[in-house]
């Protein structure tokens, strides 16, 4: 009955986004081994979120889902966000003035 | 039993904080009355006189939300800015200040001078002068708490916290540790007295003479050897510390750091964190070799060091080696 | 408790008016349920910024003892893992028992062989005195103390990331055994969908622990 | 309708009998009762803890108990209060019962995973009094490091493992209320047509849900770092005890706000019900709770500004602060502006509800002090922010919690409670919860530390009117332990409307069926709408 609105991806898709994961995965391995200095980490974050993006969209199939499941989602990465950054926010200014 | 509804005012402090105080006072005041006699007043005046009753409803009103919501918005704002003006004159020590070097302790005040008296949970600071406290902790966190300062501050293990104050009445005040630590955290209380400062000169002078603070770094410092790397001719395999205190250093990874109480701590508990540029990672680190208080001495060692009159430039004097 | 034959297919429970409302709410609770996960990670992972940043020479060279190699082949077979979830999720849509067990059969295998490496890294760490307490040994500056923070981090967020590989492979044990039972169909295989969510949800906590503890700074200085 | 019909009639109260039928039951009505009893046993476990840190204070020399003694019962106090009443009582008990009710549903999303919560919060609270009864916990509820960590010789990992257990109870109930408010609303029943004590409930969900699995983690790595000290938060290798204190506060700031949200709800319908008049400003009230949830995430740093947290984090976190206050206001405001022109009626939740506005009001006000970084200086860690915390909490929350309890008590036993003794305990509970902490907010800002067990001699006036207004306000909390118990067999018979309220839950039988309604509910009207449920409309005043 709900089947119909159900969306099934081929294989082959699903093949395709697991390659490049794989890809990806030895580009971020590679990419290690060369001195990029403080990019370093911009490098690793940047190749892991789109693995992450790769893996949800497809695999966990958020592009076929309703508009509320992607509000979780954005909203869980939001909190993640405020938990860093606020944190940060007192760690990474504490040789700034005075105390 | 003496019985008080109001702390005394005995810091410069003091009465700032109480004048923000009264401020809040006035506004929450002045809310609690109008929220208490709206509800008086609505509930006698409407009150139901039989059980049919059906008053007409009421929706709501966007010009009386808007104006409910800015002005309590635009008070909590000079709420904010008062506070925080405050707050960055409590937490930002003059140059001149005298420093006192506290280590706190599970359930003790330990307190030093520069001129080497030592006391326990009991501090004597003269009248009128800016008194700056460098604290740490041996063990759990405490908290330096002086209520008829306004003034209170966290001692934190492992790293330097610092606050001041400016007495301006002299006296007997309660010191506090506002940081629960422990079974005995509510004896971890002293006095602070505060003198004239013909009456502290006295007073400094009238105990144990013994060695000054930076006497006993000095001392520390030759029987760690610290002078076999540490030369004053900036030959050494470590940099020279002559003049040190306060100034800009330049760090082997191009940043800089200044030279104040928690860089040298760090730089003898955590050699390696911070290497000065020019100089290699030689210096082992000292962590459980010297004590909070001897760590505390040889700052002052450190402090007394300084400036150099004949070198004048910090970055010649900090980092010789790179030259 | 007592099993009404006509809806077992379905399996709707009675607080619910259709199967839509039913699988719309499942979904919905899983995805709340995968953000309650991430709140959690994000506690350690802040505590691995603030040390890292405070740290970062000393987080460099202790990561640099992890073998990348190794890293960088179990994330391989981790997402060959979540590949193999979501076909088995792709069989439960079209309604393949058979492929749905074959497919669960191989994520489990995946995830198994992914735990025995952890295992063996740990066990390379436990040999080379890198875990944090008395015994621990690091020869550098200033890498005695603060490198074991950086290998605190290391086994907390990995050992949590394998307890939750480990009740994935519980649940992919029971959606086996449910399989088998014949529970699943086109009409019906929620379960499948929402544990592959959560497979793949702990495949994503890995995509960042891996740069994250076995990358940065790999080259140094 | 007669009584003997009701007595055939089946409600969830007797659709099961014997111990079995309660504790497997999937209802949500019966789960929302077991929780009552729970959480009422863990208040007067708490309360008596509360009494004997009291009845110490009396003296300033601390000769009833010992300092350790004393230590662990504010610690226990805490714990016990906070995590096993405070942040399950008006969610687990009224909201599980009614917020299904409320929407016209016939249970919550996932009704095993709800009874799952309950064993959860049973089995973490068996671990809490497994700690108190083998020698107590010390640490205070915050659980500081390296106090926590290395120095307390207490049971600190029985504890915070019942804290950690009980805490996924509370995440699974926010996360059922969640799917349930967005996927088991009965057919017309939109956003803005919901009660707003369902809205205060999806707010406090969303904390739930967001915070406290930061709070899970935390403790994880406290007892990681207790059991096997590997640095965490250690200074001696390098960690940071003020880390902990972020992480910690991350989730115990945005868990007042579980607090007190759901009061805010049952306020809101005690309101609208007793001056039989729409909320007010229905959709600023209903967003300010989702906006003190999501600010309330934004300000957890103001527990740290003498700490050693930077200067530059004290004034950002002290700036948000005050953005939460802005919604907390506006709830005020629009709860007496709703009582304007209103059919006002003086029946007990109403007493309740003017007492919380009175209270949330003072306790809201003084958080603004708090807030404010010079003053904050001077009074954290002092009775000022005791005091601040139980206007909030304890005139705040508990209020809310005994205003609902009074409301739906008809429609949960299908009694009445006798009005004359519930009027008199709403009075001595305001009385004595003034005289309780009022006195302390002076205390504080005389300077008297929190968490002392010796104190100088100069505070002792105060603190005796405090000890005072404590035995007033226990006697008052006992009260309607006894009357309430007194009412399931004497209380007269509740129809299915008593207050003529507008709520669904107001439409079915008292005590409700097990399925909630015999037919699935449609809604055609706003929230408090009261022209179907009472006579004719009247120009008040």
């Amino acid at each position: 009955m709900t089947t119909e609105t159900e969306h099934v991806d081929s294989v082959k898709t699903y093949a395709v986004v697991w390659i490049a994961l794989l890809i990806l995965t030895a580009l971020t391995t590679g990419v290690a081994y060369i001195d990029l200095g403080p990019f370093s980490v911009v490098v690793a974050l940047t190749i892991a979120v789109c693995k992450m993006l790769l893996v949800a969209l497809f695999f966990m199939h958020v592009r076929h889902s309703t508009k509320l499941t992607k509000l979780v989602v954005l909203g869980g990465l939001l909190w993640l966000a405020i938990l860093l950054s606020l944190t940060m926010a007192d760690f990474a200014t504490r040789s700034w003035i005075g105390a | 039993m003496s019985f008080r509804l109001f702390p005394v005012e005995a810091s410069s402090i003091s009465a700032e904080v109480d004048q923000l105080l009264f401020f809040l006072l006035a506004v929450a005041a002045f809310f609690t009355v109008v929220i208490f006699a709206a509800i008086l007043f609505f509930a006698i005046r409407y009150r139901r006189r039989s059980d049919n009753e059906l008053p007409r409803p009421i929706h709501g009103s966007i010009p009386l939300e808007i104006v409910w919501s800015v002005i309590p918005f635009g008070l909590s704002m000079v709420m904010f800015t008062w506070g925080a003006s405050v707050f960055f004159r409590e937490r930002r020590p003059p140059d001149n200040a005298l420093p006192i070097y506290v280590v706190a302790k599970q359930w003790m005040w330990k307190l030093q001078h520069p001129e080497g008296q030592r006391e326990i949970n009991e501090l004597h600071i003269p009248v009128g002068r800016p008194v700056k406290l460098t604290m740490t902790s041996e063990d759990v966190i405490h908290s330096f708490f002086v209520p008829a300062f306004r003034t209170k501050q966290d001692v934190v293990p492992g790293r330097y916290t610092t606050t001041w104050f400016t007495a301006i009445k002299p006296g007997k005040y309660h010191l506090f540790c506002a940081e629960y630590c422990g079974n005995n955290h509510s004896g971890m209380g002293g006095w602070i007295y505060v003198m004239e400062p013909q009456d502290y000169e006295a007073w400094l002078s009238g105990g144990t003479p013994g060695a000054t603070l930076a006497e006993n770094g000095q001392k520390l410092f030759e029987n760690l050897a610290c002078a076999n790397c540490h030369k004053s001719d900036g030959t050494g395999r470590c940099p020279d510390l002559t003049g040190l205190f306060g100034k800009d250093v330049k760090l082997a990874d191009g940043s800089t750091v200044k030279a104040d109480e928690g860089y040298i701590r760090e730089s003898i508990l955590r050699p390696e964190a911070k290497i000065v540029a020019g100089y290699q990672p030689s210096m082992p680190t000292f962590q459980g070799l010297v004590t909070e208080e001897g760590v505390l001495q040889l700052i002052e060692y450190v402090k007394s060091l300084g400036p150099n009159p004949g070198a004048g430039q910090a970055e010649g004097l900090a980092a010789p080696g790179s030259r | 408790m007592v099993s009404e034959p006509h809806v077992e297919s379905l399996a709707l429970r009675e607080q619910f008016n259709s199967a839509e409302q039913q699988k719309d709410a499942s979904s919905l609770g899983m995805w709340v349920f995968l953000i309650t996960e991430v709140m959690f990670f994000g506690g350690a992972f802040a505590a691995y910024t603030v040390y890292r940043s405070i740290y970062p020479g000393v987080f460099g060279a202790a990561s640099r003892t992890l073998n990348t190699t190794i890293g960088a082949l179990n994330t391989a077979v981790l997402l060959c893992s979540s590949f193999t979830m979501v076909l088995a999720v792709r069989a439960g849509q079209l309604g393949r028992r058979k492929q749905i067990m074959a497919f669960l059969v191989l994520t489990l295998i995946l995830g198994m062989v992914f735990l025995g490496v952890k295992g063996y890294e740990w066990n390379e760490k436990y040999v080379e005195h890198h875990i944090p307490g008395p015994s621990f040994q690091m020869e550098g500056p200033g890498l005695q103390d603060h490198a074991q923070l950086f290998f605190s981090l290391y086994f907390a967020m990995t050992g949590l990331h394998a307890m939750h590989m480990l009740v994935g492979a519980g649940l992919l044990s029971w959606l086996l055994y449910q399989t088998w039972r014949g529970k699943f169909s086109a009409a019906y295989y929620t379960p499948i969908d929402m544990v592959g969510l959560y497979w793949h949800f702990v495949d994503i906590i890995w995509i960042f622990l891996f740069p994250l503890l076995y990358l940065i700074d790999r080259h140094g200085h | 309708m007669t009584t003997a019909v009701a007595e055939e009639r089946e409600t969830y109260l007797n659709a099961g009998h014997g111990v079995k039928s309660w504790l497997l039951t999937k209802d949500h009505k019966r789960i929302g009762l077991l929780y009552l009893f729970t959480i009422t046993f863990f208040f007067f476990i708490g309360g008596v803890f509360a009494t004997l840190i009291r009845l110490e204070l009396l003296s300033p020399h601390g000769n009833l108990v010992s300092s350790e003694t004393y230590n662990k019962l504010f610690t226990m106090h805490g714990v016990v209060m906070v995590f096993f009443f405070l942040i399950p009582s008006i969610p687990a008990t009224l909201g599980n019962f009614f917020l299904p009710l409320m929407i016209g549903a016939r249970d919550l999303a996932f009704p095993r995973i709800n009874l799952l919560s309950w064993y959860l919060l049973v089995i973490g609270g068996l671990f809490a009094i497994f700690a108190m009864v083998a020698g107590g916990v010390d640490t205070g509820w915050t659980f500081y490091t390296p106090y926590s960590t290395s120095y307390s010789n207490t049971w600190v990992i029985a504890t915070a493992l019942g804290i950690f257990v009980a805490g996924f109870s509370s995440i699974l109930t926010g996360l059922n209320f969640i799917v349930t408010v967005h996927r088991m609303r009965c057919p017309g029943m939109t956003w803005f047509r919901m009660p707003l004590f369902v809205w205060a409930h999806y707010a406090t969900a969303l904390i739930q849900v967001l915070g406290t699995p930061v709070l899970a983690v935390t403790l994880v790595l406290v007892l990681c770092e207790r059991m096997f000290h590997i640095g965490i938060f250690d200074p001696a290798l390098g960690g940071d005890p003020v880390l902990f204190q972020h992480l910690f506060w991350f989730y115990s700031h945005p868990a007042v706000y579980i607090m007190i949200l759901p009061a805010m709800g049952v306020i809101s319908e005690l309101v609208s019900t007793f001056s039989r008049k729409a909320i007010f400003g229905y959709g600023f009230v209903a967003f300010s709770s989702v906006a003190i949830a999501v600010l309330g995430f934004l300000v957890w740093g103001h527990h740290l500004f003498v700490s050693g947290q930077s200067l530059f984090a004290g004034m950002v976190f002290s700036f948000l602060s005050y953005f939460v206050a802005i919604p907390s206001a506006i709830k005020v405001f629009n709860w007496t502006a709703t009582l304007y022109k209103g059919s006002i009626s003086y029946a007990t939740p109403m007493l309740y509800a003017f007492g919380f506005i009175g209270l949330f009001t003072i306790g809201g006000l003084t958080g603004l002090f708090v807030a404010c970084l010079g003053i904050d200086v001077h009074v954290t860690d002092t009775y000022f922010v005791v005091a601040h915390f139980h206007y909030i909490m304890v005139g705040g929350a508990i209020m809310g919690y005994l205003g609902g309890l009074h409301y739906w008590w008809p429609k949960i036993t299908g009694r009445m409670y006798p009005e004359g003794w519930a009027k008199l305990s709403a009075l001595v509970i305001f009385l004595g919860f003034n005289l309780t902490f009022f006195p302390q907010f002076i205390l504080g800002y005389l300077g008297m530390p929190r968490r002392y067990h010796v104190y100088p001699d100069e505070f002792q006036v105060l603190h005796v009117l405090s000890t005072a207004g404590a035995s007033v306000l226990a006697v008052g909390y006992l009260m309607p332990l006894i009357y309430f118990m007194w009412s399931l067999k004497y209380g007269a018979i509740a129809g299915r409307n008593p207050w003529k309220a507008t709520g669904l839950e107001w439409q079915t039988e008292s005590p409700p069926p097990v399925h909630n309604f015999d037919e699935i509910p449609i809604v055609t009207r706003e929230a408090y709408d009261y022209s179907g449920t009472v006579g004719q409309e009247v120009q008040v005043g």
